[in-house]
């Protein structure tokens, strides 16, 4: 069998130094097969952009890769230290949230699309130039040509997360790292990029793992789903399942708080309570201060994942429960 | 004067003197604010101990004495009229700082106040002010100041004088243009069609939004006002003699400069002090100004 | 008699700043002196011809026209170029220069003088009676001439053949030789040689030992040797540059580091760091300045006598001498410098001596004491220290001086409208005979100086001073300004301070320099190996 | 293009009051300051009636209203006037000194540039190591310490002590020049060179937290390329706009800073024209003072637009 093309074991960063420290991510183990697409979600500051800023080894400064490992088609790629770019280059590439802070505001984007290729690529200044036009002309772009020499603060933007796409692609990864990328666009925007990433997928055989708080997304592009909550996965397995049948009262959680435009009786019913303060974590399962299936021994175990059947896994000590109230209900 | 940056425009306060509270908090917390503070509280409290610390009079000359490197008996040397350098440098400590300090309230009053009215409500006083700053800030600070003091007559008074007329154009313009930013801001906006009054919305909106600028760049102001009557000193025009002062202690040292350098150069010793200690805070505020 | 319009000299203005020291070639007359302490490196040795010669002083040249100059490097510039009928020496006694000599008619009104021969302009054209004759007119009828009062006793001139002059004047003079000395009575030709007076300046034309190669006003300066001087041999330099240096402390590390051969207003300060570096020189010449404190007799405390004598008394002059000076200007006795004619080295003074300072205090309206100011001139390291030392020991007589220091023009604005109480100056002369520096210190009307804006008004000095004007009898003049120099003292408007020297300093290939006491230099005799 | 045609047309439309203001401003200010002309060139004892020639002479006999007038008239003329002690046109004047002031200006300008560059930068890369703290610290000196003496120390040490460059003056070649500038221009750059590191550390922290940073990152480029292409252009332009800012001040140190190097320029001649109260050169140089200023700051703007496309000329 094919290792999968990306696969990141027991990953924990931290935060800060002395008396001040925490674990922001801890213990993240999740993987995507070759040509697969994973969904990490959770709430803000559930610890699911460090992670992906991890896995590209782009942590901001005072945080620390403190564990884990990372393969990359089975080979070992670095999480901290002097060759982490290196390792990347041309096999994983990100995309950022925010398309207006994300792109350099002096630089005109075609010679930022271009970047990559003259200078990790090594194509020629022309070459390189050419390879920018096609890769915004892939990325939907209109009239590359104009655009190409426009600044960032002239384009609108739903382009200027296209021209994002194209430079995440300019150094040809396989991987594509998305942190939420449609966030901070408009609702019809948001559909038009998800359809150029799929496309993209299909067409050159990416692999990507891709970021958001949002399931409705993860459900149109995702095969695969990983649930983080306060540092921590708690639920995996293939996205239809997960959202159909949640095996953790997070997921459902989330599931009931989402806005469902298919049905618009529901309301939406947020979970009570907020995310523990990383300093001050919450003993036994993190959740259980907020969850209504909490048992006493909810607040003394140390819940981990393990696997409910199906490929999928729950770190709920009563995901039995939830998978029979879901069934019935 | 020399013109500072446009401070990173801090994260907008929002109706508040609790804020206030809690930004003089954080900077008490940050370690850059309180290295900066001690270093000034040490040199100020050595200003004001001088009668106490030192052991000759700051004037007290010895004809039998004069130029003498440093001893047991005169710790930093004495001058060309046999005064003790040490009891010089302290007491010079009481005249700047106190010149440091007061000259720049003036400005940082009047320059905030203006600053705001003129780009809170615009228009032809707005217009007619900026000319103004503009026209002043096109003078050579010297060649202003100068001319000022010439007027004015030196020393102390001749200082101030010139200080309040041209320093305060720094503030105004910085302050100007932080308030044209906060003006336009959503809830300030609302909090004005809200039917507070032009005042409330100034006072509590306006200035708590802006005047943390105005504290960042006293810092250094009080740094370029020990400069300046340093160069005036030099120029003739600063403390009249007597009275110590680093400024004057570094331009009469200047005929020196050849043979007994340590007469210029240790006055310049607190004055590079102050200068790091007032960018120290200046940094720490900052800091603590951002948003995180 | 006439009141003249003022006295005599001027340049305080820029005066330490500036240079000079002379040298005194003298072909064929007057013998340079033996002199200072600078003359080490100059003497034994044959003079070399040739070289340039770079001298670095404090301002730039702005005019050289002898009857409007004023600043001191102006003065000292013009000399070069134009010369008078007589000259100074280094040890200040007169001596023929471009005449052979002057006869004067027994009533003392009529003064005939023979011209040297052979004395050639620059252009090759000899000099004749016409051209001192439209001179020395020139400078008397100018009405704007800094100094053109000095010629007010001349009623008429004329020339007799081409080498005998002969001036009427309208009452005996006695200091009428020394007045014709003066810089401003420098011969230029008549006419200004057919030119206008600003393109004939542009361009001068003298009998001086250098001409100008080059010139910028007030920027840069170079003198070319004069072929045609009528002292054979001389110059011996063949050009002078004259760069501008400010600053002090830039003018002696150039002249240490070679960049310039003589620096000029060499400050006391550095004099002793000089002394210490082999290869360079230090000269101190003698002057014919005085540093003074003066007082206003307008203001009660100062006009009251007891007050001044007080103050005589309580100030240290060797502790000035020592410390504001290092050593560099003696300190003073009588107003005149000792360097002037009829200097009295006897003269009885008001030694410093606290005990009597205290008793004439007891003795005024004040004798608890008052406050006061000081007016000095800001930049001037020297006045400052002094005023310190002076507030210092006033202090002792409970006398609080509170030190203001102005900008030069201000500073003279200042106790020129007599808004000053006490202040510290030089008095400056141009001339060897006191008489011009008396009626400037001690005639209140005398030209508008009141008594060196002091208010001081004794008629009997006042007498004095005219009466030395008038007697030609130098025995007799002695007397008269021995007893002037008493009364003076004894009055105390002004307390003479310290009798300040020109100082320079010049890299020791360079030979034969010498100050002369007006402050100026002569450079034809100066040689470098 | 024509857009930036049309702003510095205005730009430079309502310099002319400003300018106008710094002249009538100088001029009144000159009226005011004690000190009489007359007496600066006749000296203290010339005769009144000399003194009154002479201020017929310099047109300083009218009340200061018709001098006044006088002034604005001949300035309206393009007429500066006479300088009192030079005797030659102020214009003459300054057309001589300006080169090596302008020079001087330009030299210490781009001083300030290149050495606050490379250390900003690197304080901002070592943040709160020694590094850093040291580069914030000792251009304090910088700061505390006045032109004067700092010109006085670096002619002891690096033209007395190691000849390496001039005592002063200003020498005859372009090299001469060159060489005779380094050291004033470094010592009037040191004055503000603080201050831009200040700023240029402080943009480039903030540039380093930009996403566009971890874009440049993310696409695989070098640490260096990142580092001058990305963060230093960025953080360059809040730095560019200070420079400008403080370009009057940069100017106005000249005055000291020419002095205590020996060098002709118009700080100079400025310092020596208030010392004599020669009006017409102290109202020509500051009037071109203030026209370098103005023209700077318009100059400075046009840059920074140039290097930030969102910045738009208005």
């Amino acid at each position: 069998m094919k290792p999968p093309a990306l696969e990141l074991r027991e990953l924990a960063v931290e935060f800060g130094q002395g008396p001040g420290r925490f674990r922001a991510v801890e213990d993240v183990s999740v993987s995507v097969a070759d040509g697969g697409t994973l969904g990490l979600v959770g709430e803000s500051g559930c610890g699911k952009s460090i992670t992906l800023r991890a896995v590209m080894g782009l942590l901001p400064s005072g945080a620390q890769v403190a564990s884990g490992r990372l393969l990359a088609g089975g080979s070992e790629l670095p999480l901290a230290g002097k060759g982490v770019r290196a390792a990347r280059r041309r096999r994983v590439a990100m995309v950022f949230q925010d398309p207006s802070s994300g792109l350099n505001p002096v630089m005109r984007v075609g010679a930022q699309v271009a970047e990559a290729p003259r200078t990790v690529l090594g194509l020629s200044a022309r070459r390189a130039r050419d390879r920018a036009l096609e890769l915004l002309a892939m990325c939907g772009v209109p009239d590359p040509k104009r655009r190409a020499g426009a600044f960032p603060h002239q384009l609108s933007g739903g382009t200027r997360q296209r021209v994002m796409i194209a430079i995440a692609l300019s150094s040809e990864p396989r991987i594509l790292l998305c942190d939420e990328p449609t966030t901070a666009l408009d609702v019809t925007i948001q559909a038009q990029i998800l359809r150029l990433l799929q496309d993209l997928r299909e067409r050159m055989g990416l692999t990507i793992v891709f970021v958001t708080h949002n399931l409705a997304v993860v459900g149109e592009l995702c095969d695969e789903l990983a649930v983080m909550y306060a540092g921590r996965v708690v639920e995996t397995g293939a996205t239809r399942q997960v959202l159909d049948r949640p095996r953790h009262p997070y997921t459902l959680g989330l599931l009931r708080s989402a806005v469902d435009l298919d049905a618009p009786v529901s309301e939406p019913q947020p979970i009570p309570g907020v995310l523990p303060d990383p300093l001050h974590r919450p003993a036994g399962c993190a959740f259980h201060p907020r969850c209504w299936l909490a048992t006493p021994d909810c607040t003394v175990t140390d819940v981990r994942l393990e696997d409910v059947g199906a490929g999928r896994q729950s770190a709920c000590l009563n995901h039995q429960h939830l998978a029979d109230a879901t069934r019935h209900g | 004067m020399k013109l500072p940056a446009a401070t990173p425009s801090a994260q907008p306060i929002a109706e508040s003197a609790g804020r206030h509270r809690s930004i003089a908090r954080r900077a008490f917390g940050s370690r850059t604010f309180v290295a900066g503070l001690c270093i000034v509280g040490c040199i100020t409290m050595l200003a004001v101990l001088a009668p106490v610390i030192s052991r000759y009079g700051p004037n007290q000359q010895n004809p039998f004495h004069t130029l003498e490197g440093p001893s047991a008996a005169h710790w930093l040397g004495t001058d060309d009229l046999g005064r003790d350098v040490w009891s010089r440098v302290l007491y010079a400590g009481r005249t700047d700082l106190f010149i440091g300090f007061a000259a720049v309230l003036f400005p940082l009053i009047f320059g905030t106040l203006l600053g705001i009215m003129v780009g809170y409500f615009g228009g032809r006083f707005d217009t007619f002010t900026m000319r103004l700053v503009d026209v002043i800030i096109a003078f050579p600070f010297f060649v202003l100041v100068i001319a000022l003091v010439f007027i004015i007559g030196p020393g102390i008074r001749g200082i101030f004088i010139a200080i309040a007329l041209t320093d305060w154009v720094v503030y105004t313009r910085i302050i100007r243009s932080q308030t044209l930013v906060v003006r336009e801001l959503d809830w300030v906006a609302a909090a004005r069609a809200g039917g507070l009054s032009h005042a409330r919305v100034l006072r509590r909106h306006i200035l708590p939004n802006t005047i943390p600028q105005a504290i960042v760049y006293v810092m250094s102001d009080i740094v370029y006002v020990l400069l300046a009557v340093v160069t005036l000193g030099y120029l003739g025009l600063g403390i009249q003699p007597p009275t110590p002062d680093w400024g004057s202690m570094i331009s009469e040292g200047q005929s020196f400069l050849t043979t007994n350098l340590w007469l210029s150069t240790i006055p310049g010793v607190p004055i590079v002090l102050i200068g790091l200690g007032l960018s120290l805070c200046a940094d720490g505020l900052t800091d603590v100004l951002r948003p995180p | 008699m006439q009141d003249y319009p003022g006295p005599l000299s001027r340049r305080d203005l820029i005066r330490r700043t500036a240079i000079g020291a002379g040298l005194l070639a003298l072909g064929p007359l007057a013998q340079a002196c033996s002199s200072n302490s600078g003359s080490s490196a100059s003497g034994s040795s044959t003079p070399k011809r040739g070289g340039t010669l770079s001298f670095g002083r404090s301002t730039g040249v702005f005019l050289f026209d002898p009857a409007n100059a004023f600043a001191d490097n102006d003065v000292y510039t013009c000399d070069k170029i134009f010369e008078s009928l007589y000259v100074t020496t280094p040890q200040g006694t007169l001596v023929p220069w471009l005449v052979l000599g002057h006869t004067v008619s027994s009533d003392g009104k009529t003064y005939t003088f023979t011209l040297r021969p052979g004395v050639k302009f620059s252009d090759g054209k000899p000099l004749t009676a016409d051209d001192v004759v439209f001179t020395v007119m020139r400078c008397a009828r100018d009405t704007a001439g800094p100094l053109s009062y000095l010629d007010v006793a001349i009623k008429s001139m004329h020339a007799t053949g081409t080498q005998t002059v002969v001036i009427e004047l309208t009452q005996p003079w006695a200091p009428f030789i020394s007045d014709l000395s003066c810089f401003c009575n420098a011969i230029i030709p008549k006419n200004f040689n057919g030119q206008e007076p600003k393109a004939f300046f542009k361009e001068p034309i003298g009998t001086g030992p250098f001409v100008v190669k080059q010139w910028t006003p007030g920027t840069s300066l170079t003198l070319a040797r004069n072929p045609v001087y009528w002292q054979r041999g001389k110059p011996y330099l063949d050009e002078i540059q004259f760069p501008i240096i400010a600053d002090q402390n830039q003018r002696i590390i150039q002249l240490k580091s070679g960049t310039i051969d003589i620096a000029g207003s060499v400050p006391g300060a550095a004099v002793s760091g000089l002394k210490s570096d082999s290869s360079v020189t230090v000269g101190i010449f003698p002057s014919w300045d005085v540093d003074l404190l003066l007082m206003n007799e307008k203001l009660p405390m100062f006009a009251d006598l007891h007050v001044r004598r007080a103050i005589a008394h309580a100030i240290d002059r060797k502790a000035i001498s020592a410390a504001a000076t290092f050593g560099t200007a003696p300190p003073a006795g009588s107003f005149f410098p000792p360097s002037v004619q009829f200097y009295d080295p006897h003269a009885p003074v008001l030694e410093y001596n606290l005990a009597a300072a205290k008793s004439e205090l007891s003795q005024s309206h004040f004798p608890h004491g008052f406050s006061t100011s000081l007016l000095i001139p800001s930049g001037n390291d020297q006045y400052a220290s002094t005023a310190q030392i002076i507030q210092s020991e006033l202090q002792k007589l409970n006398i609080r001086v509170a030190i203001q220091s102005l900008d030069d023009a201000a500073y003279h604005q200042e106790f020129q409208t007599f808004h000053h109480e006490m202040f510290l100056n030089w008095s400056v002369n141009d001339i060897t005979d006191p008489d011009d520096m008396c009626t400037f210190q001690c005639v209140p009307k005398g030209g508008g100086s009141y008594s060196y804006y002091t208010n001081y008004n004794n008629p009997k000095a006042i007498n004095l001073v005219r009466l030395g004007e008038i007697t030609q009898n130098t025995a007799q003049r002695a007397r008269i300004y021995a007893q002037l120099q008493a009364l003076v003292s004894a009055d105390a408007p002004y307390i003479p301070l310290d009798y300040p020297p020109y100082s320079y300093a010049w890299r020791n290939n360079v030979h034969g320099f010498k100050g002369i006491p007006s402050g100026t230099y002569r450079l034809e005799s100066v040689w470098m190996d | 293009m024509s857009d930036t045609w049309r702003y510095v047309g205005t730009r430079l439309l309502h310099a002319i009051p400003v300018v106008f203001g710094v002249t009538v401003a100088t001029f009144l200010l000159l009226h005011l300051i004690p000190g009489d002309p007359a007496r600066q060139l006749v000296g203290l004892h010339a005769s009144p009636a000399a003194v009154a020639t002479v201020n017929r002479r310099l047109g300083l006999d009218g009340s200061l209203l018709s001098q006044f007038r006088d002034f604005l008239s001949r300035l309206l003329h393009g007429d500066t006037g006479t300088s009192f002690f030079y005797g030659v046109s102020t214009r003459s004047l300054i057309v001589s000194r300006l080169p090596v002031t302008a020079a001087l200006v330009a030299l210490a300008a781009l001083f300030c540039v290149v050495i606050t560059l490379p250390l900003a930068i690197i304080a901002a890369v070592q943040k709160d190591r020694l590094t850093d703290h040291a580069i914030r610290v000792i251009p304090l000196v910088g700061l505390g310490m006045p032109a004067f003496w700092i010109g006085i120390l670096f002619i002891l040490i690096f033209s007395v002590k190691l000849p390496w460059f001039p005592v002063g003056g200003w020498g005859i070649s372009y090299s001469d020049h060159l060489r005779a500038l380094i050291l004033p221009a470094l010592t009037a750059a040191l004055g503000i060179i603080p201050l831009l590191i200040r700023s240029l550390r402080a943009g480039a922290l903030d540039v380093f937290n930009a996403d566009f940073i971890a874009t440049a990152r993310a696409k695989g480029l070098r640490e260096g390329r990142v580092l001058f292409l990305h963060v230093t252009r960025n953080a360059l332009i809040p730095t560019v706009a200070l420079l400008g800012l403080n370009i009057a001040y940069l100017i106005g140190s000249t005055v000291i800073v020419e002095r205590v190097f020996d060098l002709n320029g118009l700080g100079s001649l400025l310092l020596e024209a208030v010392g004599n109260r020669d009006f017409p050169v102290v109202e020509g140089v500051t009037l071109v003072f203030a026209v370098a200023v103005v023209l700077v700051n318009l100059g400075t703007d046009l840059v920074t637009a140039q290097l930030d496309p969102r910045i738009r000329l208005r």
